[in-house]
């Protein structure tokens, strides 16, 4: 199918990603690692939601996904090791993603993207509640492979956003494309034409939510600390949302660009205007809109869907 | 000759409403049949309950001979049931072809991408869509919108098609066109049961007329035999005055 | 403003200053707890100046953001550590963000100068790091103030009923379960409800607590609490004896609001507290910003900076280890009264700068804050029971 | 049994500002088809104006409320000539992205002019309380439900008396093809959206009174009026009240009621929330 003429640009990014940690930074390598962690994760994330976001489920239970990948992870990892505690994170929030799914097959747009608030709100009460969690004061969770490897943290990351690149690409190159365009466009009629609605809306909602409960799990092993606050944040969700729109939504490249721009944007602007930064950030983000109005990818080229 | 498609003692309330009232009909193998009837008669219902988008609180759907009254409507259409809408519904930002992929690869499970790339180019040609199959559905006329959703149906290889009022709109030369597409299609051994208000297309099309009226069979036959009926002339003129 | 600038560099005018000492500050300047953090920023700012002045040493300073967001705070950090290569790190004020600290920390040793996060959970991740100062007290001092208090209220005017609000959050919830225990092992009857910060919804709470009939009505928040309590706790007719509140900040304007009257809070320091070294402060900081600071952590930035400085003019170097020695074995008087590290009280850390001492209860006293206990510090006397149950 | 009716009270004293806040947020989605994040900062604005003026001028933020209104009603057409209309045909979620940037910018603007401190004014009715019996009544509570009633009221009035009250209707129950965008419809847009706006600004004056003015205190709002729209039936307008009423009795009865109950106050909205939304989907089908 399309996407083939961005395959380039993504795999270039990938490569620069992945060489990184090896490129001559000076004194700045360090600070670019750290800020190529977030962006990894945050690109995934974001890339996850369009996942979903392509079937016209507009999550924002986002967050509650990364949020409990990232307290299954940090509550197994001790016992497991990192990389089952990670597995079993990301599955915990797909059977989440699953529950959720199922009983919100009917709900669209709005309403859907309201329900998935509902749920992420609720779940970070749980968080808070339940008597293992550590609760409102936090849990305090391991590095990965107890700190052996520095690098350890950043390559976990550049995996999340690997595998998020590779099922965005699949489900882009994949009649999985189609029956996704189809859905979101009209629901009735994709179901007439013989498209499976409901199992294309939950394998992409599972898809999603299997590497947002990842990326979080690898959020947990970096920050050391989860708070339900924080894991479960609402504003991750919405950051998840952002970057697409800000990107090109429906695309493989438009997340990635959007998430390698603007998390970099927000870190650099808050490193250099510093106060009121955000004024700056939110600024942008009407520009983009009113002038961008499909995205950065918007200025390679006209298609999308 | 054998019965495709059959519903019987078909019956469906909106919010206290009877749109469809006990309702029977049945399509035959080969057969054109075209059901109308006055404004709120309940057609779009009944079309939208033998595709499936809908559930009736009482009787049955047969297809093929099966019961397919609990199905939904992805399933009806895998078993060979297909329906093109009205209102046209392209998917916007997918091209024609793109389009047209949608029902050739989901329509019949286990269809491999070079079958359906295959089919999608015959219906193309088979509906004068070729030129434009690389535009995007948001892009077309309305013409080319009513050919794309006859397309699009087609594209899922039905034995059945449903048509809902495609010639609606349409000026005089297109309907024209659209006819004889219909009857193509027909001659690939495709039974149709059609929506329709425009009456000179009722009258070349359809081998059998059903009228419906208040969400009841009022009268069926063929084309001259209902429009004499007296109960059709009153439901139209009666209305009208 | 100079601020657009990255970072902010503070230059002795005296060209033969002595130690020239790169000092990187990490607070937080935006997210939650940005009151907190400018306020503090602001009193590091203004002791480097002084010290810089004096011309022993010369301190330029690194300023970073940690957003209160560990995504934030951990580039911010590396950037300190490898970037702008400081070997001193001023930070760590809120503990979720602190905690996440820890790992970069260790990995890359600074002397790390820790100005809030009270929270254990802290201490026991930088537990066994050799350059660890935490001049904030920790939360069971915060406990153990309180609780003195309450004896003070429970021996001296028969309070006997207390009736807990606290925020679900970390900073409400941290110390709740020993709160309970110990206050009714002093024999207090407790009802403890937890409440969402910011929501401004008490009035369900505050009427069920009418039929417990509290004489103090205690709560744990912050400062988005403060009046909405003072009203609804009137509005459903609630007439506890004391109001007493622990929040961070207080809000702005709060003493001029006459509902403010006869609340009491606990602080560590306030603009009138009557030593030499607060006297100071408050001066100089009126000076440089034209303004009096209410936020107690305004002068502990001042404090910690001033003890840098003096353990810096006393090596006469800019090592790491060697000030760290120094600091060690300083005594300095503070706006918060005598500082000097020890050994915190769990034995986790080895430099614990100040404990529960320097917590003191004030209460709301026609339109300003006067401290009220403990007898040491008090320049009035608490008002028991207060306007609101004499209503 | 005294407890039930004073929580009952309490839950419908709250349901008055929900749905004033609520309405607006159902004006802009169901008449402008906008989805606004910014909403909360039309009402942080409120809060600010009515903290100014009472802290610099001394004014009492009943005075405030008529000025607040206009203030917040040029603000809200600007943000609807300026930054709405251009999107008006743009995709959904184009339109919230504007929307959610919009909100952060206006945030931290008030972020950088006032700082995140919190703010309080103090009329001498504050905390004024009338005592029925064994009930107990704030004035400004009851007060603030009077008066978002008393404004419910007068939009209904308008939306079912005036020319283009009719005209918001009729567009709101049909929304017209964007390609039919004449100027009728775009005065109405205009008109819907600063008055959602105004809303949202005298919600913010009642609630400098009742709670406080801060950079954030609108976020709370944006938040629940969002799940007030959404079980009245996005854009549906008359579904706003019975709505609100439904979610501020349920905080009221969880918090009065359940152990702990203070802490899950925002969970059980939530959850009351997602049951009906799931629910009426379901039942629907």
């Amino acid at each position: 199918m399309k996407g083939f003429g961005h395959f380039p640009l993504i795999l270039l990014s990938l490569v620069l990603f992945a060489l990184l940690p090896f490129l001559p930074f000076g004194v700045w390598q360090a600070f670019l690692l750290d800020v190529g962690f977030f962006v990894l994760l945050f690109t995934a994330l974001a890339l996850s939601w369009d996942l979903v976001a392509r079937t016209g489920q507009l999550s924002l239970a986002h967050g509650a996904f990364f949020g409990l990948g990232a307290y299954s992870a940090g509550l197994l990892a001790p016992q497991l090791g990192t990389l089952p505690a990670l597995l079993l994170g990301a599955l915990t929030a797909g059977a989440g993603a699953l529950v959720l799914g199922s009983v919100t097959l009917r709900l669209h747009g709005l309403y859907f993207a309201i329900a998935s608030l509902a749920f992420s709100e609720v779940l970070r009460t749980l968080a808070l509640k339940l008597p293992f969690t550590g609760g409102p004061i936090g849990l305090p969770v391991p590095p990965p492979f107890a700190g052996a490897w520095p690098l350890a943290t950043y390559y976990l990351s550049f995996g999340v956003l690997l595998l998020a690149t590779a099922l965005s690409l699949w489900a882009e190159r994949s009649p999985f494309r189609l029956a996704q365009a189809a859905t979101r466009q009209s629901e009735a009629v994709a179901r007439v034409l013989g498209v499976r609605v409901v199992q294309v809306k939950l394998w992409s909602l599972l898809l999603g939510s299997l590497v947002a409960g990842l990326a979080g799990g690898v959020y947990g092993m970096k920050t050391l600390f989860l708070s339900p606050y924080d894991a479960f944040s609402l504003g991750r969700a919405v950051e998840a949302l952002v970057i697409p729109i800000f990107g090109g939504l429906y695309t493989t490249l438009g997340p990635l660009v959007g998430g390698v721009v603007l998390v970099s944007l927000e870190q650099a602007l808050r490193l250099w205007i510093k106060e009121g930064y955000l004024v700056v950030y939110g600024a942008i983000l009407i520009l983009v809109i009113l002038f961008l109005p499909r995205g950065l990818v918007g200025i390679l080229g006209r298609r999308r869907g | 000759m054998g019965k495709v498609l059959e519903a019987a003692g078909v019956s469906k309330r909106f919010l206290g409403l009877q749109a469809l009232k006990e309702v029977t009909l049945h399509l035959e193998e080969g057969e054109i049949l075209a059901v109308i009837g006055p404004n709120g008669a309940g057609k779009s219902t009944l079309l939208n309950l033998l595709s499936g988008l809908i559930k009736p609180d009482q009787g049955r759907i047969l297809f093929l001979g099966q019961d397919i009254t609990h199905l939904p409507p992805e399933a009806r259409t895998h078993l060979g049931l297909g329906r093109a809408f009205q209102i046209v519904q392209p998917f916007p930002e997918l091209t024609v072809r793109e389009n047209l992929l949608v029902g050739a690869l989901f329509g019949k499970p286990g269809t491999s991408r070079k079958e359906g790339e295959a089919w999608v180019e015959e219906v193309l040609r088979l509906t004068g869509l070729q030129s434009r199959s690389e535009a995007l559905a948001g892009d077309l006329t309305l013409l080319e919108d009513k050919r794309l959703e006859l397309a699009r149906a087609l594209a899922t290889r039905p034995k059945v098609l449903l048509l809902d009022e495609v010639m609606a709109g349409l000026r005089p030369k297109e309907a024209e066109e659209a006819v004889a597409l219909v009857k193509q299609i027909r001659e690939t051994g495709v039974s149709i049961l059609f929506i329709e208000h425009v009456m000179p297309v009722v009258r070349t099309l359809a081998d059998r007329v059903v009228v419906l009226d208040y969400g009841e069979v009022i009268a069926e036959g063929t084309y001259q035999e209902v429009a004499q009926d007296p109960r059709v002339r009153e439901a139209y003129l009666g209305r009208r005055a | 403003m100079g601020k657009v600038v990255g970072f902010l560099v503070l230059l002795a005018g005296l060209a033969w200053a002595q130690v020239p000492l790169k000092v990187g500050v990490i607070l937080p300047l935006s997210g939650a707890s940005a009151v907190s953090g400018k306020a503090a920023l602001n009193g590091i700012q203004l002791a480097a100046d002084e010290a810089n002045a004096a011309g022993k040493v010369r301190l330029e300073l690194v300023v970073v953001d940690d957003g209160t967001d560990p995504a934030k705070a951990v580039p911010a950090f590396t950037k300190l550590m490898t970037v702008d290569k400081v070997d001193i790190v001023i930070g760590g004020l809120a503990s979720g963000v602190t905690f996440a600290l820890s790992g970069p920390v260790k990995q890359y040793g600074p002397l790390f100068l820790v100005i809030g996060a009270a929270s254990s959970v802290v201490e026991q991740a930088f537990e066994g790091y050799p350059l660890f100062f935490h001049y904030h007290p920790w939360d069971y001092h915060n406990v153990a103030a309180a609780l003195q208090f309450f004896q003070y209220l429970n021996r001296e005017h028969g309070a006997k009923k207390v009736a807990i609000l606290y925020e679900d959050g970390p900073f409400g919830s941290a110390g709740i379960g020993v709160y309970k225990q110990q206050l009714e092992k002093l024999g207090y009857q407790v009802q403890a409800e937890p409440f969402k910060a910011g929501s401004g919804q008490f009035t369900a709470i505050l009427t069920r607590f009418r039929a417990f009939a509290p004489d103090i009505l205690y709560w744990i928040g912050y400062d988005v609490d403060a009046l909405p309590i003072a009203t609804q706790a009137r509005q459903v007719g609630l007439r506890p004896k004391l109001i007493y509140g622990a929040p961070p900040s207080w809000p702005i304007g709060f003493e001029k609001n006459p509902l403010s009257n006869d609340i009491a809070g606990m602080t560590a320091w306030l603009p009138t507290v009557a030593n030499a070294e607060s006297r100071r402060f408050v001066e100089a900081y009126r000076k440089k910003y034209g303004e009096v600071t209410e936020e107690y952590m305004a002068p502990m930035g001042y404090t910690i900076l001033k003890s840098l400085a003096l353990a810096a003019e006393k090596t006469g170097s800019a090592d790491k280890n060697r000030i760290a020695e120094a600091l060690a074995g300083l005594k300095m008087p503070t706006p918060f009264g005598l500082l000097s590290f020890k050994p915190s009280d769990t034995g986790r850390t080895k430099y614990q700068g100040f404990g529960s001492e320097i917590w003191f209860q004030f209460q709301y006293l026609q339109g300003s804050r006067r401290p009220v206990f403990p007898k040491e510090v008090a320049t009035r006397p608490l008002r028991y029971p207060g306007e609101y149950y004499l209503r | 049994m005294e407890l039930l009716l004073q929580t009952l009270l309490n839950g419908i004293l709250m349901s008055g500002i929900y749905a004033l806040v609520a309405t607006g947020l159902a004006l802009s989605l169901g008449v402008v088809g906008i989805v606004n994040f910014a909403h909360g900062e039309f009402l942080m604005m409120g809060a600010f104006l009515s903290y100014l003026l009472f802290a610099f001028r001394g004014m009492d933020p009943l005075l405030s409320l008529g000025l607040a209104f206009l203030a917040a009603f040029v603000v809200g057409a600007l943000t609807y000539q300026g930054l709405i209309r251009p999107v008006l045909r743009a995709a959904e979620l184009n339109q919230m992205l504007l929307t959610f940037g919009l909100s952060i910018l206006l945030q931290n603007l008030a972020l950088l002019l006032f700082g995140a401190d919190t703010r309080v004014v103090a009329p001498p009715y504050q905390a004024t309380t009338l005592s029925l019996g064994p009930f107990f009544l704030g004035v400004v509570p009851f007060g603030a439900f009077l008066l978002s009633l008393a404004i419910l009221l007068m939009l209904q009035v308008f939306l079912t008396r005036s020319r283009f009250g009719l005209a918001m209707r009729a567009v709101s129950q049909n929304r017209l093809a964007p390609g039919l965008l004449g100027i009728e419809a775009d005065k109405v847009y205009l008109l819907a959206f600063g008055l959602a706006a105004a809303l949202a600004g005298v919600a913010g004056v009642m609630l400098s009174v009742m709670l406080y003015a801060s950079p954030t205190v609108g976020f709370v709002f944006t938040l629940k009026s969002f799940a007030i729209v959404a079980l009245a039936g996005l854009g549906n307008l008359k579904g706003v009240v019975p709505a609100a009423l439904v979610l501020a009795m349920a905080e009221a009865l969880v918090s009065t009621y359940l152990p702990g109950g203070g802490g899950l106050v925002e969970a059980v909205f939530f959850l009351v929330l997602f049951l009906a939304l799931v629910g009426r989907a379901w039942r629907k089908a």
